[in-house]
């Protein structure tokens, strides 16, 4: 209703008056993504109200990007009007009064509804509810309702699925000396990898770890090659988000942020699944290179092992796949192909659970009404159909259902299938403003298990102490 | 039939200090040549010391191919501006502020002078994340934040404790004697400092701007902290080389790495004969 | 012990000679002095003989050992330097047994050594003192300590007492001599103060330009300088040279002069004969001249400058464009007086036109 | 009448301008006014937030939080005291400092001996040493990550020509505390180099001179002369590079981020975690001022150390 009026007493001042000229300043990470938001938003863009406004994206360094945007937060510096926010940061910043809650203005706008009903419900889930609200739910309520606060949409969603060397997995006389060894096939096309499991990745790692001096598909190697790697790495959250994925798959999990203050920490983070899922874990980095051993195994490391050959296959980001099949980075540009992340077989059937990455954006709360409407203009453009399109095209992703359900969405990037077909499974970290802490002694935790100083149970059983006591203080826990 | 003095070495000590120096310098030298690598051989190993070099990397720094593959300049070149600009005006703006200041320590001293310069000292001795928020708001209340003006004093600030450190430990060595004997023929205060005091501390005045051009060339966080985007300088661009979508842009980061060697080292090269320049110029000393 | 030898040394910085074909010899007991003017080589040479500057060309031998190509550190010399160059973290007492340990003394030997040093120096009141802490004097003093407290193969001195006030300098140079003389070791002294290398030298090489003008002892310098320049720089107040021609050069008589003066000498006392016709110069000592009549005189000489010296009186005068000069007691004429200046019966030197002093019969050999 | 009220001249009526420039040229106050400006500069732009964050420490303020900051007293200080993991950090970064600094001390001034004569090509070898100390601390920290990478790194190559292995510097504390003393010692050196050299080429030549006539041994020859004149610049580098050293954070977060488990966390980073990522701030200035506290302590040992050698040497 306002914004009719808006536009009613717009027409009785008369078309004299001046279009107005707005800045939308945006603080963003410097990369693809969000380069293209912005190269797309001067060229086509357009403010619907008549206004001259301008999207300028503050381009910030991904790695120092918390410390930045923290910064200016908490300093009261209102520099921007929208942010980027990584999802779990979105209960610290909303609870301390930076990220403007949604609701009214998403009830006055039909688009802004279309849009939260399109989009894919572990992306509401994970980037727009707080208190946060798990996707089957939101699936079961069926696209908007009041009774969720929402907050952020998608800017670059992403998963993370199999990389592999499908001239090593589709070669004949490997696949021989495998079906000898282990009695089973190697997952040559991209659909072979839907049956793979935990097992099977385990026995890649072993069968294609092979020494300097030994042939791989036919020729000698003159360095050493190793079998699989998944990201296992102290710094931020590069063990966390794996980690997790094992948690669900074994039937355990971390502390429900969703019934609080009644979910238990002890119990369900050190639980026997839970215990069982990171001792699977750990002892699949054997067959990791090196590195693996110090904890410094993050996303990039894999990225460039695998790119410089050496590797049979990674489980890495789909935001990570461009370079790998850009002959100007990548080795093995032509020889990649992409299949889901295994799987483990929970009560009859796969289950293939992952913690979801990628990045919401936000509005902040210090804007007055008219930059508001300008801004949730622009996100009604953003997430526009033939924007997101180009997007995808242009290498980003989408959290939009139709356009993830396009038929030609597959085709515009050779891992979009997978991206398509995992997101379904994704769950994610907790949003609450404790987050941090709980994330940076769970990393420490984990690190000493990977490096082999405590053992997986010994790490769980620490890290579920700490949650305890840490949330009990909070008051988030009985 | 003839022997070197005590101070002179021949081609012996420059091959000892060579091979010193080459080891010494190989990581350094690794950076600059990565500059001319694409991605595959910088990472190859065994490590390729020949291959076909590239300057796609230098390119990649002050041009952007947008998604239809025309070129557009980054604003590289305006963060080097900034850089030499802040550096420039801070080491300077710091130099004279602690040289003057030094000269009073060492000639003129106050009533707790110690207690002084243990205390300039000590603003030194605080990890700068701590005082991030405090500068924030400080910036913020005066209106210095995203200025040119706040982030040369800030960095002034960060240079003034070395300066004044040093410069003093170089003005007690002096030997007074010169001074009084040309006060004595009526040189004024001002003339004495100037005409006789700063020659004999060039190796000091050389050291303490190689120094603090070094620390105020390279500072990281307040500059990604408390620069706008105009007046960003280039440390905060090499770090966007990192964390996009492939771990490390190796090429670029050591291609800006490299660019932004040149001018610290032309300046040493330049500031190294008043370094290695003894002073001892027939003056008695203790 | 043995002498110390220069032969044929020369030396070049770049195109700059410093010091151009010396031969030098000073024997076992003997102190030689290099007397010039500043820029003239002395202490170049000095640093050669004491391995600090390498020799361009020929040879410096100790005992006739050859050492040109050793550095000081393996020539055992012991050098005092002109700006002292005292340790200045060790105390006095540090400094003066601080050469000795190359020496390989004992203890008790080094501790007499320094007592007895100490004591001839009147420096045991400042054993403990720091360089810093020290007067002029007394740093000059510990100086020459750390020189002669040491047995090497030369003693070598480097303006030892420009430095210090006259008072203090005539009492150092009596007993640095009654040192020397008990070391009996080759010891060469370098210094701009002619009185300085008349009273301490045994033989005293005047240098010019790098190259040595004369080598003799005090007296033979003094008497019988080979050239105008070793003649107008030794002995104070400064001999009188004035320039003419010689204009007869007869069996029995020579005679010298200008136009307004005329000098008849008897040639028997001329052992090298001067050519007539050719320029010479007539030196005198100013003592030899004086107001009261007698001998040669030279007539108009106008009075410039009366300079009192103690118990006599330097009268400077002007005699037709050329500068006479006249020390005497009695009591000096008015300024711009025209006077008649008096030769006695002293003989005066005569130089050639190369300024080289012609012999005269009876020169000490 | 105002002469006989004893007023300081400066502020007598009848005192024209230049009469205030004549007073504030006087010397006795020559020291004040050439001080004034870098104190100043200081105190605004330095000494005023450190103040903040000082009283900071004495409260439970959250920088995320909107609640009003409560006084805590020493709380924050009582409960860093305690908790051993922040002890545990003390140590790893002593360690760090002890060998950094101490390498630093060895490497600099080795190489301010090697480059003190004058011999040919000495201008472009220096320049080649002087340069790490150039770099950032991002770049030569992203790079030392990649020459300890087992895998793609240039040391386990290396290593791995005489042990046939990949060799994982960063696998064990002990490894990952001597990669990141390693690396900042190998940037920094040359800063003591630099300072020492400064010192060297102070000496004047008739020293050594009288020194080689005098026979004395090289080893003499450094402890008479050489080491007298660079002590006082030598105690410059150990504060300036103990003070920086005990800051350490940029290498240890990109090379290792305090792995494996927390063995390379020095208390900057620890005090970045908690200010930063947990947004308790007021102990993050808390432990921070400890850091103060500790380094202050550490100093004034050095300074008291050299000034009763000196005492001791001069009496």
């Amino acid at each position: 209703m306002k914004k009719y009026l808006l536009a009613c007493t717009a027409m009785f001042i008369g078309s004299t008056a001046m279009a107005e000229e707005i800045v939308i300043r945006m603080a963003a990470p410097d990369w693809g993504p969000t380069r293209f938001m912005q190269e797309h938003a001067n060229e086509t863009y357009s403010a619907p109200s008549g206004n001259d406004v301008t999207l300028e994206i503050d381009f910030i360094p991904w790695p120092n990007f918390f410390d930045r945007v923290n910064a200016s937060l908490n300093s009261g510096e209102q520099r921007y009007q929208m942010i980027v926010s990584d999802s779990q940061w979105l209960g610290n910043f909303i609870e301390a009064g930076h990220f403007l809650r949604l609701n009214d203005y998403i009830e006055e706008s039909d688009e802004l509804q279309a849009i939260m009903a399109d989009l894919h419900p572990a992306l509401v889930a994970g980037y727009s509810t707080y208190p946060h609200v798990p996707a089957d739910e939101i699936e079961a309520l069926g696209g908007y309702s009041p009774e969720m606060n929402y907050y952020g949409f998608p800017q670059f969603p992403d998963n993370y699925f199999t990389y592999y060397r499908n001239d090593l997995f589709c070669d004949e006389g490997e696949n021989a000396a495998f079906q000898e060894t282990y009695g089973a096939e190697l997952p040559c096309a991209p659909e072979a990898w839907e049956t793979v499991t935990w097992d099977d990745w385990r026995n890649f790692g072993e069968f294609f770890t092979r020494a300097a001096g030994e042939t791989l598909a036919g020729v000698e190697l003159t360095e050493d090659f190793y079998g699989i790697a998944y990201q296992a790495g102290k710094p931020l959250d590069f063990s966390t988000m794996q980690i997790n994925a094992f948690f669900w798959q074994w039937g355990g999990g971390i502390w429900d942020e969703s019934n609080e203050p009644n979910a238990e920490v002890i119990g369900v983070v050190n639980s026997p699944e839970n215990i069982a899922a990171f001792e699977t874990y750990l002892s699949l980095l054997d067959y990791a290179p090196p590195i693996a051993q110090t904890g410094q195994m993050g996303i990039f490391e894999i990225q460039d092992l695998y790119m410089q050959g050496r590797i049979a296959a990674i489980i890495d980001w789909a935001a990570l796949a461009g370079p790998v099949v850009d002959p100007s980075s990548s080795t093995v540009a032509d020889v990649t192909s992409f299949g889901l992340m295994p799987g483990n077989i929970l009560n009859g059937d796969l289950d293939r659970s992952a913690n979801l990455g990628g990045q919401p954006f936000v509005l902040t709360t210090w804007n007055d009404e008219e930059t508001i409407q300008e801004a949730l203009d622009l996100v009604i453009w953003w997430l526009s159909e033939d924007t997101q399109i180009a997007a995808v095209q242009a290498g980003g992703q989408s959290g939009m259902m139709s356009v993830l359900n396009n038929p030609d969405y597959d085709s515009w990037a050779p891992w979009n299938a997978q991206f398509r077909q995992s997101l379904p499974w994704q769950r994610d970290l907790w949003h609450i403003p404790e987050m941090f802490e709980m994330l940076t002694q769970q990393q420490e935790e984990f690190d000493r298990a990977i490096t082999g100083q405590i053992s997986a149970e010994e790490a769980l059983n620490a890290i579920a102490e700490f949650q305890d006591e840490l949330l009990r203080d909070a008051g988030r826990l009985e | 039939m003839t022997f070197r003095k005590h101070n002179e070495g021949g081609w012996g000590q420059t091959l000892v200090s060579g091979a010193i120096g080459l080891i010494y310098f190989a990581p350094v030298f690794w950076m600059v040549l990565t500059a001319f690598k694409t991605r595959q051989d910088a990472l190859a190993i065994p490590p390729k010391l020949f291959f076909t070099p590239t300057l796609e990397n230098f390119r990649a720094v002050f041009f952007d191919t947008t998604s239809s593959g025309e070129l557009v300049a980054t604003d590289a070149w305006l963060y080097f501006v900034n850089s030499a600009f802040i550096a420039g005006a801070s080491v300077l703006l710091a130099l004279i502020l602690g040289t003057l200041a030094a000269y009073a320590f060492s000639r003129y001293p106050l009533r707790g002078n110690d207690t002084y310069l243990f205390i300039i000292l000590t603003t030194r001795m605080l990890p700068p994340i701590v005082v991030i928020i405090p500068i924030f708001l400080l910036f913020r209340l005066t209106g210095l934040s995203g200025t040119y003006i706040g982030i040369i004093l800030l960095y002034t600030s960060f240079n003034l404790p070395f300066s004044i450190w040093m410069m003093k430990s170089f003005f007690d060595d002096l030997d007074r004697e010169v001074e009084d004997s040309a006060r004595m023929d009526g040189s004024s205060d001002w003339a004495v400092f100037r005409r006789i005091v700063l020659p004999q501390v060039a190796a000091g005045l050389a050291a303490t701007m190689v120094f603090a051009l070094i620390l105020t060339w390279n500072e990281f966080i307040f500059a990604l902290l408390l620069t706008g985007t105009e007046s960003r300088t280039v440390p905060v661009a090499l770090a966007s080389t990192v964390g996009g979508s492939v771990g490390v842009e190796w090429g670029k980061l050591s291609a800006m790495i490299t660019l932004f060697l040149i001018p610290v080292v032309i300046v040493t090269f330049v500031l190294q004969n008043q370094l290695l320049r003894g002073v001892t110029f027939g003056t008695i000393r203790r | 012990m043995s002498a110390l030898t220069v032969q044929r040394v020369t030396k070049t910085f770049g195109d700059f000679t410093a010091v151009s074909d010396i031969d030098l010899t000073v024997a076992e007991d003997e102190v030689l002095c290099l007397l010039g003017p500043s820029g003239c080589g002395k202490t170049t040479t000095l640093r050669m003989i004491a391995g600090l500057e390498s020799v361009s060309q020929g040879q410096i031998l100790f005992g006739g050992e050859e050492v040109s190509a050793k550095p000081a550190q393996h020539r055992n010399v012991a050098m005092a330097f002109q700006f002292y160059a005292l340790y200045p973290d060790l105390t006095v007492g540090e400094n003066l047994i601080f050469p000795l340990a190359a020496e390989g003394l004992s203890k008790a030997e080094t501790q007499e050594r320094l007592d007895g040093i100490a004591d001839t120096l009147h420096l045991d009141s400042v054993l403990q003192r720091r360089p810093h802490e020290l007067s002029e004097g007394e740093k000059q003093r510990v100086a020459v300590g750390r020189c002669i407290i040491r047995r090497p193969n030369a003693f070598l001195f480097d303006e030892p007492l420009s430095r210090l006030d006259v008072a203090l300098r005539e009492d150092m140079r009596g007993s640095i001599r009654r040192i020397l003389a008990t070391l009996n070791r080759p010891t060469v002294i370098v210094t701009h103060d002619q009185l300085e290398a008349m009273t301490m030298g045994d033989r005293i090489a005047v240098m010019r330009d790098g190259r040595i003008e004369q080598v003799g002892t005090p007296q033979d310098v003094f008497d019988h300088p080979a050239n105008t320049f070793v003649a107008g720089f030794i002995g104070t107040p400064q001999m009188s040279l004035l320039d003419g021609r010689c204009l007869d050069a007869g069996e029995t008589q020579v005679t010298v002069g200008t136009d307004q003066m005329r000098w008849t000498l008897p040639a028997s006392r001329f052992a090298d004969m001067p050519r007539t016709g050719e320029a010479a110069t007539v030196g005198f000592r100013p003592r030899a001249a004086s107001l009261t009549p007698g001998g040669l005189a030279l007539g108009g000489c106008r009075l410039v400058l009366s300079e009192h010296m103690g118990a006599e009186k330097l009268l400077h005068f002007d005699w037709h464009g050329q500068a006479v000069r006249v020390l005497t007691q009695d009591d000096a004429p008015q300024i711009d007086e025209i006077c008649t200046v008096y030769l006695g019966d002293a003989a005066p030197h005569v130089f050639d036109n190369n300024g080289i002093r012609l012999r005269m019969k009876g020169d000490r050999q | 009448m105002t002469s006989d009220m004893h007023l300081p001249p400066a502020f007598t009526t009848q005192r024209s301008a230049r009469g205030i420039l004549q007073w504030l040229n006087a010397p006795e106050r020559r020291g004040p006014l050439l001080v004034a400006p870098a104190i100043l500069t200081l105190f605004l732009v330095n000494i005023l937030p450190l103040l903040w964050s000082f009283g900071l420490s004495f409260f439970n303020y959250r920088a995320n939080r909107q609640a009003a900051p409560r006084f805590d007293g020493l709380d924050n200080y009582g409960d860093l005291l305690t908790d051993d993991r922040v002890w545990e950090r003390f140590v790893t970064t002593g360690m760090i400092v002890a060998g950094s600094v101490g390498l630093q001390l060895i490497i600099g001034f080795g190489l301010a001996l090697l480059f003190a004569k004058k011999f040919p090509l000495r201008r472009i070898l220096l320049m080649l040493v002087l340069t790490p100390m150039m770099l950032s601390f991002v770049s030569v920290g992203i790079f030392f990550k990649l020459f300890y990478d087992p895998s793609l790194g240039l040391l386990s190559w290396i290593v791995g020509q005489f042990t046939g292995e990949p060799f994982a510097i960063l696998a064990t504390p002990a490894g990952a505390i001597s990669a990141i003393v390693i690396a900042d010692a190998w940037m920094w050196s040359p800063f003591v180099m630099l300072l020492v050299l400064a010192g060297l080429v102070s000496v004047p030549d008739y020293l050594y001179e009288a020194a080689h006539v005098d026979r004395a041994s090289g080893w003499r020859r450094f402890r008479t002369i050489t080491l007298p004149y660079v002590k006082g610049l030598i105690l410059l580098a150990l504060l300036f590079r103990t003070i920086e050293t005990f800051k350490t954070f940029d290498l240890v977060y990109l090379i290792t981020a305090g792995g494996p488990g927390s063995a390379t966390e020095t208390v900057a980073v620890y005090a970045y975690r908690l200010g930063f990522q947990n947004f308790r701030t007021s102990e993050a200035s808390a432990l921070a001022y400890l850091i103060l506290f500790v380094v202050i302590v550490l100093t004034s040992l050095y300074l008291y150390l050299v000034n009763r050698r000196d005492a001791e040497a001069a009496s």
